[in-house]
């Protein structure tokens, strides 16, 4: 496969472009692959991307239903951060922010990582209480972020009103690293890497079945045909239920809707990802110049990528409230994406019921963030069949040994 | 030049001067015109700068799906960018300002991006700027984010207000055109409660535009008939300015009615977001007509033809002396007809269907304009403006076979009905290749709460083009949606419209049929993203190939106007460069709202004071005055100290804490939650409830409890008092009373109904005043009523009766340790009561305090508090309160969970004191305790951490409460605490009770 | 004697008048209202029968308004709920009941006007027509972000209930939203 | 945006004024449970596509529980009715499945 860069867009300028190869292959399914991943979404593609980087392993298929990236990893509010407060989540999120500060480079796809740095604002007391507890958690766990005042707020988003008649910014805990990248970008740049390690990518392939013989996994029934597997990884989001049903087993999931919304293009007037979670509500501003504006999810099991208004009042009323510029923009579009819920809010990476079976969901509001070191995580699960490393706590028996990792302690509720 | 014309205007008044600017520039139109109308008449043809190549743009369109003419308007508080100059209506002393140019529109440095366009095709970014790895946030992205976006942003708080409205009808009709109001009619007819929106000040469409006349008459005239029989109609409302922005779930719809936008004087709110519940919703939203995809077709005065023939007909406006039209379709022949009826030139149309036979065409023929057939533009000459075009065969290359003098060309590519709040929904589409379109598929509509389609499209919407089929169309929609929702309409009035009729359309994609990938790069589809013919061929060359690949890589329809104009064409091109159909490309997700909305009318009236309710105690005014510093405390404010002249937060908190310690100190309690458990069940359900044995509490008594999720981990805590045999008042925590009560009711509704139990939530009901300190009772011995000595109203308990007149319970409860009375009274005497205890306290220096004196005093008694020893990870045993967790009881919310592994296992960190060494060093907020000691992950290990720290002047020196692993066996070891700075604080584990553990102060 | 209302006889004139309606005596009472002892106690202390579902009935006594299937809220002077509450707790012995005082614990609005209708339904999503919300029937929904309940009167009058503490915020919500210059139109 | 008609007070309500409380008849596990049972009634929720049973909150109005059946995919709402039921109703199961052939039918 041919390499991006600036030399080979001049040089296929003077072919108007005509010479560009296929940035993924559209191979024929085979009938027998090491390993299978259903779903290639970011997180799917990222455990192929590892599998092989990592492993060796590329006798790998990716089987999608739709188009690949065309789930959450399309749909987010694109933002970058680890200042997580519980070590099992801190370690996944590091390790992800840290993939995602050189994947352009490893991917040789420019996913436009841009660490603007990002800020979570502390507006009550038990807030600053909170984000001084995440802020000296991350020091131990080698997560650079740092408690600053309302002056230095002001001074890195200077759009921000310090005194909000109802919530005034007290605070900040502030992860400079932090930041956004392109969300498609994200998935095309694994497929494109996946493809080139020789991994077959089936699009619009619906998994129908999984077969499985004496408690193991043997393969899937395909709307393009059977397929046999030693390993298969599930990694298919708010999905995740019902393909867990198709291999016999249940999932403490629940799939609600999140949504988001954008405004129309203005100039650059905010260089930072700012999150309230007092207010709910999250704001960014795109390349593009739309400020991305996340909220809180629907309060009832959903499937259909579309959300209740009410969320997005309160989303707004929030920022306008912190951000009284907000108020003169229109609103472009706004829409949901379906996440899937675990009972502690944190991702299920874990072995199942069925032996060769593995599972990467639950990540909730907060995938997009993750998607390498979820991939990572999920890629040394399979490859080893063991609940280790940067994933060891993320297994299912959690939820019956009590051992909970619960980050709404601090966080709140936004991702 | 476009200009003037001497006559003609449906929608403008002559004799109404307005005066306006644009760039400064002082400019005049008349009243009824648009901003758009305006800037034609007074000869501007630029308007702004495209996206990404910083390309002149002039104004293509006369309605909302406008991608270029946008500016920002007006100044201050009142500025708003991305204003489409199609749809503001001129008013006196309008401001607007060209966007996405520097230093002018004329000359805009970003337009060296268009020379180097043959290096930046679509997602050319994803293939560069990666070497070296910092460069792109600190080079490229910054360059990239500063030539992108469109207008400035807003500094200043906005000016304007804004409200909601909640409407419930039987049918919403979305489009005032001639179809909505035939659809009114029938429905206002049968008595129907009707609400009608239409985006625009005039009603009727385009009706009158397109010189259709409905029972043989002038359109206009049966529309003046209409409407005057609708206003009279008490069951129908009409609703001008008000755009139907979105559809979901189950009927609901949102109006977006603008009320002052077009005449900033006037008072009141701007914008009114219209909710809308509707059984039926009738779209009678119309058609947006497609542009056509030829090089060179982004240069200004390259225009819709439906466009221009509107600037004539309405406003009186031409867009240039000599057109060309480009045309695949009849309707298109209407611009040329109204040209050269209005005195203009036109130059040739060229038709690119190779045999035309139309009314249309024979008229235009006949009227001596110049037909080709089979022909096509080549390319658009001129660069800020048109000044010509190559024609060329429509199925050849593009050899330019003539070049034509013109000023303006007006295209058609066909019209597409405007779908959007069918689709919303979940609605889904059909293509029509005859008529070259997405029509609403009526087989798959959008779903209501009862499983039937809520959503019917009628009329040009419905893919009825021409005028005598669409209004009928639309009647009979709306007849079949009110018999859905129970109706019986009667024969409808015969209704006769005619229009002359209209030859098929062809499917023309692009110009000319095989153009060469030189033109292919010269043909926008989106205008305001500067997405290209080639573009989209790329992306699918390059495997981007779902539409919505093909969007996201392009960007194609990704612009203000979310691709109204170019999502068709980009769909078409796409299906060609795969080989495949259009229906099996598809469409992309159509997302509300139609057009954009301002974010204030989303938030409505909810800003400033009325942003979010605050909740305020019978005291909270007096507190206000007398120096109290606020802190949220759930929605309630609670004072954290109060401040004197002259002292720090520090001082008077620690004042407040001496004094009350030494004296006495008056505390607003009325935030707590209290909730009245009543029945014969109770006791059995408070047992549940509480970890601890509620049931052998006696009348009289007081008794301090925990509650648990079931989840195991601690919730909620407080005092239980048992006012009779069968009635219980449970005190919660300040942010618990709704969630507790709550809480309550889900397990006797949903679980316990057989159990004769009532709650009742009364926290509002009651002031409660705590009076505390070494002499309180000598404060309310001097109200006098009630006998408050220790033998009659011991620790832990509560009397009945009235304390200075006033209706009184006090309890004997302490959350200080000090000689505490907690007296709930009547919310209504709660000040009053207040005002009798600071005046009766004054020989005692007595003071109010606020929640940090509190909290301190608490944590010097080594007292628990919900939220800082708890953050919903914690349970009961990892505090030492096993003593509140009863052993009799065989089960209670949160028993079993406690048994799983994770929670009986002996190295959960469990609450100690913590002394550090240098007493005057007190912890920071939230740090953890380390045993130097690294993890295999490389982790520094955390053995514990800091969860409640302060100095308390009681003891003059600094106290705190932890939770550390296997703490309780390891009093008077010392263990680190780093801090943020780098530094190690030394601090000894000791026993949690700092001050006066026998409990001598709160027992007297 | 010293007794106030969360209000403090605020009060605002735009399109509808709104003003405090001053302490009313309000009582809570649950237990199972199809019983006759709750009729009879009911009977006795407003002079009402227990209302349908929804109602709000009146005597020159008292008012009992319908809250929910097991919830009612009887209405008398404010001096007299002491001794309301006596009685009834007397006559309702071993009949499994709650009766609690909340009078203090709200605060009541009076309405008047001919835009009512259109002024609440700024800010609540219940149906305002007189079709669905004839006068006579109680509406339990929210305003804005906060729980009220509402009646009609009569056509031009009504009167509206929220907690207490939250008294100032409904004022201030309806004098907005009764601002002269901002009128609907709709009912 | 939702519509529900509360069994309760017989209003038709917006989402606005109801809460949702997440899947109905969850059978409670308390002291002497085992850890799968404990599991299951804290954290395994039915999470289908389609036909779900579900608690809400009349929490603005009336202030009672009550249960629904409502489709997860059209969010089409099958029927609602008392909270103080062990199963649904026979006569909604019934509607359902005539509405939804293919159905599997209530599961605890």
């Amino acid at each position: 496969m041919k390499r991006y860069s600036a030399f080979a867009i001049a040089k296929n300028a003077l072919s108007h472009h005509q010479g560009w190869e296929r940035a993924w292959a559209k191979p024929q399914m085979k009938k027998e692959y090491d390993a299978v991943i259903v779903g290639a979404g970011g997180h799917g593609l990222a455990t192929a991307f590892y599998l092989g980087k990592n492993y060796g392993i590329t006798n790998v298929a990716i089987i999608e239903k739709g188009w690949l990236g065309g789930g959450n990893t399309g749909r987010n509010t694109t933002i970058i951060r680890s200042n997580y407060l519980q070590d099992p989540s801190a370690a996944i999120y590091e390790k992800a922010r840290s993939l995602y500060e050189t994947m352009s480079q490893d991917l040789n796809y420019n996913v436009m990582f841009s660490p603007r740095g990002v800020m979570m604002l502390a507006q009550t007391e038990a807030e600053i209480r909170g984000y001084k507890r995440t802020a000296h958690a991350n020091k131990l766990q080698g997560v650079k972020t740092e408690y600053i005042g309302p002056q230095k707020v002001k001074d890195l988003c200077p759009i921000i009103e310090l005194s909000g008649p109802r919530y005034p910014v007290l605070g900040a805990l502030w992860q400079p690293r932090g930041g956004t990248a392109r969300h498609d970008a994200v998935a095309w740049g694994y497929a494109r890497a996946c493809s080139e390690m020789g991994m077959d990518i089936i699009q619009q392939c619906e998994v129908t079945g999984v077969t499985q013989s004496r408690g193991k996994v043997t393969g899937l029934q395909t709307s393009k045909g059977d397929i046999k597997c030693k390993k298969l990884g599930i990694v298919v989001a708010g999905n995740s239920g019902h393909l867990a049903e198709m291999a016999g087993f249940r999932l403490p999931l629940e799939s609600v809707a999140l949504q988001a919304l954008v405004s129309e293009p203005i100039k650059p007037c905010m260089d930072v990802v700012v999150m309230a979670n007092t207010v709910h509500g999250y704001m960014s501003q795109s390349d593009k110049g739309e400020m991305v504006i996340g909220g809180g999810t629907d309060g009832f099991n959903n499937y259909t990528q579309r959300g209740s208004f009410h969320h997005l009042e309160e989303t707004v009323r929030a920022l306008i409230e912190t951000f009284p510029m907000v108020s003169r923009l229109k609103m472009l579009r706004h829409w949901g994406g379906i996440v899937d819920v675990t009972g502690d809010r944190s991702p299920i990476i874990s072995k199942t019921p069925l032996s060769g079976c593995f599972i990467n969901c639950g990540w909730g509001t907060g995938g997009f963030k993750a998607i390498p070191g979820s991939g990572w995580a999920m890629a040394e699960l399979m490859a080893k069949d063991e609940q280790t490393g940067l994933g060891a706590q993320f297994g299912l028996n959690r939820f019956q040994e009590g051992r909970f990792i619960d980050e709404s302690v601090a966080a709140g509720v936004a991702h | 030049m476009s200009t003037r014309l001497s006559s003609g205007g449906r929608l403008i008044d002559r004799t109404k001067l307005v005066e306006f600017s644009f760039d400064g520039k002082r400019l005049t139109g008349f009243k009824g015109d648009t901003l758009a109308s305006a800037l034609l008449a007074n000869g501007q043809t630029l308007v702004g700068r495209s996206f990404k190549y910083h390309r002149p743009r002039g104004i293509v369109a006369s309605g909302p799906e406008e991608p270029n003419a946008l500016v920002g308007l007006g100044e201050g508080g009142k500025f708003e960018p991305n204003q489409r100059a199609t749809t503001t209506e001129l008013f006196n002393g309008l401001n607007a300002k060209s966007q996405n140019a520097w230093p002018s529109l004329e000359f805009d440095i970003g337009g060296v991006n268009r020379i180097m366009s043959p290096i930046f095709p679509a997602g050319f970014y994803y293939k560069t700027f990666m070497f070296p790895r910092f460069a792109w946030k600190h080079m490229f992205e910054p360059f990239i984010r500063k030539a992108a976006g469109l207008g400035a942003a807003p500094t200043e708080k906005d000016d304007d207000k804004y409200e909601y409205f909640y409407a419930h009808v039987d049918v919403l009709i979305v489009g005032g055109g001639t179809s909505g109001l035939a659809a009114a009619l029938e429905a206002g007819r049968v008595g129907a409660k009707v609400l009608v929106l239409e985006q625009t000040n005039t009603w009727g469409g385009r009706a009158p535009v397109d010189d259709v006349l409905i029972n043989e008459k002038n359109s206009s005239k049966w529309i003046k008939n209409a409407l005057s029989e609708l206003k009279k109609m008490p069951n129908v409302t009409l609703r001008a300015r008000t755009m139907g922005a979105g559809v979901y779930d189950h009927g609901w719809a949102t109006g977006y009615e603008c009320l002052t936008d077009h005449s900033p004087e006037k008072y009141g709110p701007r914008h009114r977001l219209w909710r809308i519940r509707a059984k039926r919703i009738i779209t009678t939203t119309g058609a947006i007509e497609r542009p056509l995809s030829f090089a060179g077709n982004d240069i200004p005065a390259v225009m819709l033809a439906g466009a221009v023939r509107d600037y004539i007909i309405d406003y009186g406006t031409s867009c240039g002396d000599v057109m060309v039209l480009a045309a695949n379709n009849d309707d298109a022949y209407r611009t040329a007809i109204a040209q050269v009826q209005a005195g203009l030139k036109v130059a040739a149309i060229l038709d690119a269907r190779v045999s035309v036979e139309g009314a249309l065409p024979n008229q235009a023929r006949k009227m001596g304009i110049r037909v080709e057939t089979g022909m096509a533009i080549s390319k658009v000459k001129g660069s800020k403006k048109v000044t010509g075009v190559s024609i060329c065969l429509q199925a050849g290359e593009g050899v330019p076979l003539e070049e034509i003098k013109c000023d303006v060309v007006a295209m058609s590519g066909g019209w597409s009905p405007i779908v959007h709040l069918w689709s919303h929904c979940g609605g889904k589409l059909n293509w029509d290749a005859n008529q070259a379109m997405f029509r609403p598929d009526p087989e798959r509509p959008p779903l209501g709460a009862d499983g039937t389609g809520f959503v019917v499209v009628g009329g040009t919407a419905n893919g009825c083009l021409d005028a005598k089929s669409s209004m009928q169309d639309a009647i009979s929609q709306c007849r079949k949606a009110l018999k859905e929702i129970g109706y019986k309409p009667k024969a409808s009035i015969p209704l006769k419209a005619f229009a002359e009729p209209e030859a098929p359309i062809e499917q023309i994609w692009q110009m000319p049929q095989g153009m060469s990938i030189k033109l292919q790069a010269k043909t926008f589809l989106d205008y305001q993203n500067d997405v290209k013919v080639s573009d989209v061929r790329l992306a699918a060359l390059e495997g981007y190939e779902s539409v919505e690949h093909t969007k996201r890589y392009t960007t194609l329809g990704m612009a203000t106007d979310q691709g109204k104009l170019s999502n068709i064409n980009g769909l078409a091109i796409l299906a060609d460069s795969l080989n495949a159909d259009i229906p099996n490309v598809g469409t992309t997700t159509f997302r509300p709202p139609y057009h954009p909305i301002s974010m204030g009318s989303i938030v409505g009236d909810a800003r400033g004071k009325l942003f979010k309710p605050i909740r305020k105690t019978p005291i909270h005014q007096w507190i206000e005055d007398n120096g109290g510093f606020f802190e949220p405390v759930a929605d309630w404010r609670r004072p954290y100290c109060y401040q004197r002249d002259g002292e720090s937060v520090q001082e008077a908190v620690t004042r407040e804490i001496l004094n009350t310690r030494n004296s006495v100190g008056l505390l607003d309690a009325s935030t707590l939650g209290k909730i009245v458990v009543k029945g014969p069940d109770a006791g059995k359900f408070l047992d549940m409830l509480y970890t601890n044995m509620m049931s052998n509490l006696k009348v009289g008594r007081c008794r301090y409890g925990l509650m648990c999720t079931e989840n195991g981990f601690l919730t909620d805590d407080g005092v239980v008092a048992r006012l009779d045999e069968e009635t219980f008042l449970c005190h919660t925590t300040s942010g618990g009373s709704d969630r507790i009560h709550t809480w309550m009711e889900e397990w006797l509704q949903t679980e316990w109904w057989d159990w004769k139990v009532y709650t009742a939530n009364v926290t509002e009901q009651y002031a409660q005043i705590a009076v505390v300190g070494p002499n309180a009772r000598k404060v309310l011995e001097k109200l006098g009523g009630m006998d408050v000595s220790a033998e009659a109203l011991p620790f832990m308990s509560f009397v009945e009766g009235k304390i200075g007149g006033i209706k009184a319970r006090p309890f004997r409860i302490s959350f200080s340790g000090e000689l505490s009375y907690e007296i709930a009274v009547p919310a209504s005497d709660g000040q009053a009561f207040w005002d009798m205890c600071m005046e009766a306290g004054v020989e005692y220096g007595i003071q109010p305090y606020g929640t940090e004196c509190l909290h301190v005093m608490r944590a010097e008694k080594g007292f628990i508090m919900i939220g800082d020893e708890t953050d919903g990870t914690v349970i009961p045993q990892d505090l030492n309160l096993q003593w509140a967790i009863s052993k009799k009881k065989d089960d209670f919310l949160g028993k079993r969970a406690h048994l799983r592994s994770n929670m009986a296992d002996p190295s959960r960190w469990k609450l100690v004191g913590l002394k550090t060494i240098d007493p005057e060093v007190v912890i920071p907020d939230g740090a953890y305790a380390t045993d130097g000691t690294v993890r295999e992950n490389g982790v520094k290990n955390m053995i514990g951490r800091v969860t409640s720290t302060y100095f308390s002047p009681t003891l003059g020196r600094s106290i705190a409460m932890g939770l550390i692993e296997f703490g309780p066996d390891r009093m008077g070891e010392i263990i680190d605490f780093p801090t943020l700075e780098g530094e190690i604080i030394k601090v000894k584990i000791c026993d949690q009770v700092f001050l006066d553990p026998e409990g001598v102060r709160q027992n007297v | 004697m010293f007794s106030v209302t969360g209000l403090n006889g605020a009060s605002s004139n735009g399109s509808i008048n709104v003003k405090d309606a001053g302490l009313i005596g309000m009582i809570t009472l649950r237990g199972d209202l199809k019983s006759d002892a709750i009729a009879k106690v009911i009977k006795v202390v407003t002079g009402t029968n227990i209302p349908d579902q929804r109602q709000c009935v009146f005597t020159s006594k008292g008012a009992t308004a319908w809250m929910s299937p097991d919830e009612l809220l009887v209405m008398v002077d404010y001096e007299s709920v002491d001794a309301t509450i006596a009685k009834m707790e007397k006559s309702l012995q071993g009949v499994h009941s709650l009766i609690v005082n909340v009078s203090d614990a709200r605060a009541v609005f009076e309405l008047t006007g001919s835009s009512i209708r259109d002024v609440i339904s700024k800010g609540s999503p219940a149906d305002m027509s007189s079709k669905i919300l004839p006068v006579g029937e109680v509406r339990r929904t929210r305003i804005a972000q906060l729980a009220v309940a509402f009646w009609f009167t009569s056509d031009t009058t009504a009167r509206l209930v929220c907690f207490r503490s939250v008294a100032g915020y409904v004022m201030d919500w309806l004098e907005n939203a009764s601002e002269k210059g901002s009128e609907v139109g709709f009912h | 945006m939702l519509n529900f008609r509360c069994p309760n007070c017989e209003i038709t309500a917006d989402e606005t004024d109801l809460h949702c409380d997440g899947q109905a008849h969850i059978e409670r596990f308390g002291a002497g449970a085992s850890d799968d049972d404990l599991e299951t009634y804290l954290f395994m929720r039915h999470n289908p596509k389609g036909v779900h049973f579900e608690r809400w909150r009349h929490v603005f109005g009336c202030g009672k529980w009550f249960n629904a059946a409502r489709c997860t995919v059209t969010l089409e709402v099958f029927g609602t009715y008392s909270a103080q039921s062990l199963v649904p109703p026979k006569s909604l199961i019934n509607k359902i499945k005539k509405k939804r052939p293919e159905w599997e039918g209530f599961v605890k």
